[in-house]
């Protein structure tokens, strides 16, 4: 089956991007795959690439970025949650004078549009929800 | 599926206006999912009810009015916008204290709206 | 004396149980943010009642009321940002639950 | 039939009893995160037994249960995330209360 | 302030581990307290109890244990720390079943507490 | 009175730091004096450079920047939970290879002592929470 998982949690303040991360290595155990990951609400932070973990932590957007590399996955971030919440590519840093970008390179921000496509197109939208 | 082959979409708004915002953000997936032409069903439960709040001005409180975003949801084609018959008792409302007419369900109603939808989101 | 300060709602019945059973009778309850939802008059404020009849004064933030449309009841005393300034000169300390 | 998954804990008991309402005798509900604490043998638990009662399957997550160092009740099954998984296979949809 | 000149700071650990970031932040913010060599006290209320669980393991779900952290209080020289017994009456816990030696106290207790700190934080 | 006022909320995410920023404007407009505003847990996000309001929305950072201003106000954000979530340092981002920072100037990162500090030389501390 095609699964989309939507993540409204950020790393380091809530369990629900852990939960999802697991989650989501158990759907692709079970053979089934995974159509997008979808970030809203604070769970957009999780595409930060600023954040630092302290050194016995572990560290959430690299785990995200490798379960991508392994499988191919759409990790999508809500554009209008991300900027708000300072999670900008290089393009709205220069157009908004900020002092650099904040995206990791495995997310694309994109619109909330992804997100009903998303449900379209999956048997299954399983939400982690955060707060 | 709908009988028209278009997916049935449900949200769920449980939550009241400004303390988070869930209120904000999911009226934005609502009106994204409008945009694509699908059967797409919005209920307010428990304390969501208070979106739908007449008076509401949050000028005091410095932050912005997204609540008003509810009420142009028809504007959108989304005309099947219910409320919780319990939720309204629960807080001594009835639909003529909200901000737009809407349909109250009860329990069992919304149960069934929940069996049949094709995905569901909650906010 | 102790300033409460309350900013959850309905869905958060069980944290104002245990705010209210920590509530002295010379300490205060200030409802803000979405807490202002129990200053309503409503089927399922048994604990503000409950803190009135104990004689425990419960405020509501007006500027939030007004946010969000919602009316207090009568035995609620509302309080605006200056008066809740003013509450916490009166409670040397408080404590948030949220 | 629909899967509920709850991930808050005792703090929200009226959140727990608004799904409980809405669980029919087809839907399970599966605890997670700090939703375990309602698999715990406790005095607060009255919801979750009234739905175990109606036929209800309550299931919790073993991963969260063992995280947390609690032991889920005889009445509750516990799932691993594989079965979490096979959960969602059983259930055509799902709804998350947080 | 107390008899020896420090202020009373009381911490209120409210919530159960893990599912957000308060137990673990609240433990830096009494070890930070703890430095300053004033009259710290802690009390573990309603769910935040379960920071104490004994056995806590959050290996499968890959996140740290910083509940250990309110184990070593005592060495950093906090050593007034409490539990609600209502909160472990609810739970159907008693303070065996916690992690470390901790002092039960009634609702009363907790508001005379609260009544007589200087500041009081809650997580 | 000398105050102290605790952040818990991050903007755009919660009321809290609306809240909180309400609450300091009526502090001084009463005749006290702030001794330190103190951001912690994801208020920390209130001390982001990088977040972008909608146009029609309040922007935070800038109120509180604005609010340091013309009252000398002292704006620290816990360096813990800051570097965690994204808001990190020039020195920072150079340390952990990140590609730019994101403090807004008007904010100071620093240890939780300065929170113990504030208790204990002001006469009230409110906490303002979130989550």
């Amino acid at each position: 089956m095609k699964y989309t998982i939507v993540v409204y949690g950020a790393p380091f303040s809530s369990q629900a991007p852990y939960s999802a991360c697991q989650f989501a290595k158990a759907v692709l155990a079970r053979g089934h795959s995974i159509y997008r990951i979808f970030f809203y609400h604070d769970g957009v932070l999780n595409a930060s690439s600023l954040s630092i973990a302290p050194q016995d932590d572990a560290y959430l957007p690299a785990e995200w970025a490798t379960l991508k590399r392994e499988h191919n996955l759409d990790l999508v971030a809500c554009i209008g949650a991300s900027v708000k919440r300072g999670v900008i590519t290089p393009s709205e840093a220069e157009r908004y004078q900020r002092s650099g970008d904040s995206l990791q390179s495995e997310f694309e921000l994109s619109g909330l549009g992804q997100l009903v496509d998303a449900a379209l197109y999956s048997d299954r939208v399983i939400t982690f929800g955060a707060g | 599926m709908s009988e028209t082959g278009k997916k049935r979409l449900l949200y769920l708004i449980t939550r009241p206006p400004f303390g988070d915002a869930y209120g904000a953000e999911g009226l934005d997936a609502v009106l994204a999912a409008a945009v694509f032409d699908q059967d797409v069903e919005v209920i307010f439960l428990e304390e969501g009810v208070f979106q739908l709040s007449k008076n509401i001005d949050p000028a005091p409180i410095a932050m912005k009015n997204h609540a008003k975003g509810f009420k142009a949801l028809p504007i959108y084609g989304v005309e099947k916008i219910f409320v919780s018959m319990e939720a309204l008792d629960k807080f001594a409302l009835s639909t003529d204290d909200l901000s737009m007419p809407v349909e109250a369900l009860e329990i069992d109603a919304i149960k069934e709206k929940m069996a049949t939808a094709d995905h569901i989101f909650s906010f | 004396m102790v300033l409460h300060i309350f900013n959850k709602g309905i869905r958060h019945r069980e944290l104002l149980k245990t705010c209210a059973e920590l509530i002295g009778p010379d300490d205060s309850l200030l409802l803000i943010e979405d807490g202002v939802i129990w200053a309503k008059e409503h089927k399922e404020n048994a604990l503000i009642q409950g803190l009135l009849d104990a004689g425990v004064q419960v405020h509501a933030l007006q500027e939030d009321l007004t946010a969000r449309g919602i009316t207090a009841a009568d035995a609620i005393a509302t309080a605006d940002y200056a008066q809740f300034v003013e509450l916490t000169e009166r409670h040397p300390r408080s404590v948030s639950w949220f």
